[in-house]
């Protein structure tokens, strides 16, 4: 089978954002992190494209996506002080949604900054 | 720092661990254009209260006691400028007044020194003054010297959220919009207090785990009340969640931008195809249903003279 | 499609001076004319110019985002801008967020703007920040002239390689202008120096001098053709008897086009704190007679404010002067970027030269084309404080009400007594749009003739000078009302202009190993995607022959 | 007198910088009863959390465990407010004037760059008390507040004048890069006080732990603790200032801003104590 290979990857596991890694793929995981140190290898290859979890759960229960966001939409919109919080091992793009979502919420938005 | 600092310092910091290429990569090892022998060419001290395997990279390691980080940052900066420090009490910091001086020494001789520092330093007792002592003994350092101090953040893209805070509402983290403009402050919008003080009624968590790592009546809250968890796995907050959605893994399988610790912003090329939507898409999808609903802020001026 | 009727128009461009016309939009531009279904403004007893052009501003990036989290206090006294369901909530002040940035821009008639001061590692972030900049349209100024890469190549002679760098990187930052701040000062500032005379050798170069690196940057920007010419911030900024180096870097800068960056700061005399002056006329004479440069002013004001430059030297001798908090930026780059909250007060005697030589400035040069009202925002003054340096221009009584608050030893200090010409509105109307938009090369800005971009404020006519800049009654941008009776009506979002000047491709493989040496990150990691601009425009260059 | 008590604890803060004498003097009861509170991002009636009695006026009594109501008495400039129970973060922040008494416990930030006016707490307070918001130059600019239980992290922080009295033990970093004023721990405090200050005076009457970078400077009873003894015998606080009690051993710092702060620490003549 042939592999995926992405060069100049990033890895977002600490700090450091190391851009260097070259990534060796499969469709479902990642076999080889060149360059990458070893908390970056098991990072990269600890994770797959497979289904391990279920797309959502309400209650513990597994639930379908659509009915998930909207439970969320609702709860959040309902509160007096949602808070929004956490936003590390999440892209940039995410982490701009969320302060959007916060200020339309009229919640608290925080990161792990303010431990 | 890489092609000049020829003195670098971690602070409370485990590198060797925490931060594998740190050393390798970005400050220690590196032959700089201004430091053609490498690490050769550098001095490196480590501070720290235990034994780690970074001090095998050390040249010079400081042991201090657990608690007293505050203590010696700020008897640095009175010995800097040549001050009076009480020296029957530097001894309660684990240090002699020698080492003190010697490393004020060294730092003053430096062409160009930086000091790195970890949670080791800004998560213990003291907190955001350990940091700021750490700062401010960086910028006096600059009437001798070039000296620069820097945060080694733990997570992924945390940097990534302080700068957008940043820009977007004028404070970089704790900021609540209640009054429909950014307020800021630590102590009272800052996640453990609000959660230990009971003072959220629903919250939504992202790229994060509290249920692991907050203190225990924070999590208490957690479950009181509805919780929202956007997570690639079923993590201990999701347990405990009202709703979790599982989301593709940043960098692995969701593509954007992730900020290294210094600020600079770099692609994220993913390698895998996930099943699962990406955070961004889940939180907008949110925001979607919430701006069609009605706006608790209709009545309001467009600006304001603020509260606080 | 709009058409606004019976208010007196200002045009320097065309050469409307006051005159009542009809002014068309349609399709976001001016227009002949419009159908008889178009929106009609009435704005009798108004003045319509064209949108502001802020040709020298630090709204976002690395520094000024910086600045942003240094000063909860100032965020806290300003008046906040609430969300609304089309508006971000945003906090003004002296660092002010991206989205207030916008309104507050846009609210004052202001369209256009030049974020004048981006570090080339900071490139990316920078689009981010100015994507949420809204109502504005923007351009920005990528650092170069402490590039290690580029300062290498000037030192060995090697021009065209040079060149081809220099191209690369605007394009790769996409990036509009090339800045030089402190040439050769900041590298030297990474050792703890500077660099103050043109003619001394650059710590760590073997006979690489200030001088050298602005000739060389300017050859090579006026050889690509861009718009906008080399945007010099000279060395040895803010120091007494720095006028010198202001005149030799002018000199230096002969037979090419070049944009003098916050002057004001460049036009002290004397040889110390004490005995600092104002050599505003120096500075000119030599600039009236070179018609190859164009500047802006940097004025001050006094008040609070937050400083913050590319210029790291500087900054920490105001630091030490002030003991006030501050910071200072560095990352993998050639910034030392300081920052430190500042307040410029007319009991000062230095303040007061200050604020003194940044008018004389704007009254000594006579070519109003060439000379651009700036406050080098935030560092002589918030840009929201534009309509208060205009009143003084146009006011020689409201000078001497604020000079009477000076010491008769501030007041032998400076010329700003003796000067009686008062700015008209057809001046204004130059030095805030018409001339910088020209000044950057923005054809489609500053005017409003036919095709223009339609970006026009429109202010009621008003004795109080300051109280008419700061309130439009319209402000239209790209065709849109987005400012009505002091009201935000809309929050479109604005264009970004960039350049692709020619390079060869092999030039890539030559920058790959120093870029990555230099910045500890991957060639192909670096480049600013033209998607991650919100909407980019393309601008062109014309090469020299 | 004008009396509001809470009727039910509401479910996230609730910010009421509006009840203050200033505001509520010049109202009619319906006013008082349609001013807006916020709770969370919702905008509330008063009249749905307290029940009113009593006239409008510059005395003003609230009965209630207002531990999650905030702001209570920001910017005040004349009058009274009593508070018979708890009160929330920021009770009396910036007031001008006027006097504040809290029967019971009170949040962070209390009397936060006050400029005038006195506080008294009976029970507890948090932490900043008189202190500066974050990024601001000064805390308490003037004024008194005193409390008789214990207070948190950097109470003074920043304090340019006034007077903080805390009768029982504080936590750390008590006048944290103070500048000016006084500070009297009764009971002395945790670990820091004094940390990077620049002037003004901290006086414990128990033993301190000490910070390294402050300098004995000498052994005596300084005339204007006489007349801090005095002005706090209207509080019926007992402030010892005599010879014949003891002495306060004197240190000067820090000297790491260095600054001229002085920390007074009582030392007992003969196990003679201070209640």
């Amino acid at each position: 089978m042939n592999l995926t290979v992405v060069k100049n990857a990033t890895c977002t596991f600490c700090g450091c954002v190391c851009d260097d890694i070259e990534l060796h793929a499969n469709s479902e995981r990642i076999v080889e992190a060149k360059a990458a140190c070893i908390l970056g290898k098991s990072w990269f290859l600890n994770h797959t494209a497979e289904r391990a979890y279920p797309s959502a759960l309400i209650d513990g229960r597994e639930a379908e996506l659509d009915d998930a966001i909207a439970v969320a939409a609702e709860y959040l919109d309902k509160a007096h002080l949602p808070l929004v919080y956490g936003l590390s091992n999440v892209t940039c793009e995410a982490q701009r949604e969320a302060v959007s979502l916060a200020e339309r919420l009229g919640g608290v938005v925080d990161s792990h900054t303010s431990l | 720092m890489r092609n000049r600092a020829d003195l670098v310092i971690y602070w409370g910091g485990n590198p060797a661990e925490c931060h594998p290429r740190h050393f390798t990569k970005y400050a220690l090892m590196p032959k700089g254009k201004h430091l053609p022998r490498g690490r050769k060419d550098r001095t490196m001290v480590l501070v720290d209260i235990r034994e780690t395997k970074s001090v095998k990279a050390a040249d010079i390691f400081l042991q201090i006691r657990p608690g007293r980080d505050f203590e010696v940052l700020t008897i640095l900066r009175a010995i800097v400028k040549g001050q009076y420090v009480n020296p029957a009490m530097v001894a309660e910091t684990g240090l002699t007044i020698e080492q003190l001086r010697d490393l004020v020494d060294r730092m003053k001789r430096a062409r160009f020194g930086v000091m790195f520092f970890g949670m080791g330093l800004s998560m213990t007792r003291g907190k955001h003054m350990n940091s700021s002592a750490i700062l401010t003994l960086a910028a006096e350092l600059n009437a001798y010297t070039k000296f620069v101090a820097m945060p080694m953040r733990g997570h992924g893209n945390v940097t990534g959220a302080d700068v957008i805070m940043r820009w977007t509402t004028g404070y970089p983290f704790g900021i609540s919009f209640d009054r429909g403009y950014p307020r800021f402050n630590p102590g009272e919008f800052s996640t453990v207090d609000l959660l230990v003080r009971g003072d959220t009624d629903a919250a939504l968590i992202l790229g994060a785990d509290p249920g692991a790592t907050m203190p225990q009546p924070a999590i208490d809250h957690l479950a009181r009340i509805p919780t929202i968890v956007l997570d690639p796995k079923v993590t201990h907050t999701s347990r405990l969640a009202r709703v979790h959605i599982t989301t593709a893994v940043t960098g692995i399988s969701a593509p954007g931008t992730g900020y290294r610790m210094d600020e600079v912003p770099l692609p994220l090329r993913p390698a895998l195809k996930s099943p699962y939507p990406t955070d961004e898409e889940v939180v907008r999808r949110i925001h979607e249903l919430v701006r069609v609903k009605p706006d608790w802020l209709v009545h309001q001026p467009r600006t304001t003279q603020q509260v606080f | 499609m709009l058409r606004i009727t019976g208010g007196r128009v200002y045009d320097p461009a065309n050469g409307v001076d006051g005159q009542i016309r009809d002014v068309c939009i349609a399709d976001g531009r001016i227009a002949a004319a419009v159908g008889d279904g178009a929106r009609t403004l009435d704005a009798s007893g108004m003045v319509i110019f064209p949108g502001g052009v802020d040709v020298h501003t630090h709204v976002a990036g690395g520094a000024i985002n910086f600045a942003r989290a240094m000063t909860p206090e100032d965020h806290r006294r300003t008046v906040a801008f609430i969300r609304t369901q089309t508006q971000r909530s945003g906090l003004g002040g002296m660092a002010p967020t991206t989205f207030a940035t916008g309104y507050l821009y846009a609210g004052m008639g202001w369209t256009t703007l030049n974020e004048a001061a981006v570090p080339i590692l900071s490139a990316k972030h920078t689009h981010e920040e100015l994507r949420d900049v809204p109502i504005v349209d923007k351009s920005c100024c990528v650092l170069m002239a402490n590039n290690e890469i580029v300062l290498d190549l000037l030192e060995n002679g090697e021009l065209e390689r040079a060149k081809q760098v220099v191209a690369w990187q605007i394009w790769a930052s996409k990036a509009y202008g090339v800045k030089a701040v402190n040439p050769g000062g900041v590298a030297a500032w990474k050792w703890g120096k500077d660099a103050k005379q043109l003619s001394e050798t650059v710590e760590g170069y073997r006979k690489l001098t200030p001088g050298t690196i602005i000739t060389g940057l300017a050859q090579i920007i006026d050889e690509l053709g861009l718009p906008h010419p080399l945007h010099l911030h000279c060395n040895n900024l803010g120091a007494p008897g720095n006028y010198t180096t202001t005149l030799e870097s002018m000199k230096s800068l002969e037979g090419h086009r070049a944009h003098l960056a916050h002057l004001q700061y460049h036009a002290y005399g004397g040889d110390d704190w004490n005995t600092m002056r104002s050599e505003t006329e120096a500075i000119a004479d030599y600039f009236n007679a070179h018609s190859n440069l164009t500047a802006d002013a940097g004025a001050v004001l006094f008040g609070n404010t937050v400083t913050i430059t590319a210029d790291g030297p500087w900054q920490h001798l105001l630091y030490k002067l002030t003991g006030r908090k501050w910071g200072n930026l560095d990352v993998e780059n050639e910034t030392g970027c300081g920052i430190v909250p500042y307040t410029y007060r007319p009991s000062n005697i230095v303040n007061a030269v200050q604020w003194a030589s940044g008018l004389e400035l704007l009254l000594m040069i006579k070519d109003p084309w060439r000379v651009s009202l700036s406050t080098d925002h935030p560092n002589g003054a918030c840009f929201w404080r534009y309509p208060e340096i205009l009143q003084l221009l146009m006011s020689a009584d409201f000078r001497r009400d604020c000079m009477a608050k000076m010491s008769e030893e501030a007041k032998r200090r400076i010329r700003l007594p003796e000067l009686d010409r008062e700015y008209s509105l057809f001046e204004i109307a130059i030095i805030t749009s018409a001339g910088p938009a020209r000044a950057l090369g923005l054809s489609n800005k500053g005017h409003l003739g036919i095709g223009a971009d339609a970006d026009i404020a429109v202010y009621n006519q008003d004795q109080d000078i300051s109280r008419m800049f700061s309130h439009p009654r319209y402000v239209i941008k790209h065709g849109e009302i987005v400012i009505e009776e002091g009201e935000i009506r809309a929050t479109p979002l604005g264009r970004s202009y960039v350049i692709k000047p020619q390079y060869e491709s092999t030039i890539e493989e030559y920058l790959r190993p120093l870029f990555e040496d230099c910045y500890t990150m991957q060639f192909e990691n670096y480049p600013v995607e033209l998607e991650r601009v919100e909407h980019a425009e393309l601008r062109n260059c014309i090469p020299a022959e | 007198m004008l009396q509001l008590t809470l009727k039910q604890n509401p479910p996230v803060p609730l910010e009421a910088e509006l009840i203050s004498p200033d505001t509520l003097a010049r109202m009619s009861l319906d006013e008082i009863r349609a001013l807006p509170l916020q709770l969370g991002k919702h905008r509330r009636r008063l009249d749905e959390f307290f029940d009113i009695s009593g006239a409008p006026g510059l005395e003003l009594k609230l009965i209630g465990d207002l531990s999650r109501v905030k702001w209570l008495g920001r910017g005040m400039s004349q009058g009274r407010i009593e508070i018979v129970g708890n009160a929330g973060m920021h009770l009396g922040a910036r007031m001008k004037g006027g006097e504040i008494e809290v029967h019971g416990n009170t949040g962070d930030w209390l009397g936060a760059e006050m400029s005038q006016g006195t506080i008294r707490v009976r029970g507890d307070a948090g932490g900043q008390v008189g202190a500066a918001y974050r990024g601001s130059v000064s805390g308490m600019k003037n004024g008194t507040i005193i409390i008789d239980g214990t207070a948190g992290l950097e109470i003074g922080m920043r304090m340019r004048r006034g007077l903080i009295v805390v009768g029982k033990r504080v936590k750390d970093f008590a006048g944290l890069q103070m500048k000016g004023g006084t500070i009297l721990l009764r009971a002395g405090s945790e670990i820091r006080a004094g940390a990077w200050m620049v002037r003004g005076t901290i006086i414990s009457l128990a033993p301190l732990p000490l910070l390294p970078t402050f300098a004995t400077s000498c052994s005596h009873n300084p005339l204007f603790l006489r007349l801090l003894a005095r002005q706090l015998a209207d509080w019926d606080i007992a402030l010892p200032a005599l010879d014949d009690q003891g002495t306060y051993d004197c240190y000067s710092g820090d000297s790491s801003v260095p600054g001229k702060g002085e920390l007074l620490i009582w030392r007992p003549r003969n196990g003679s104590t201070v209640q």
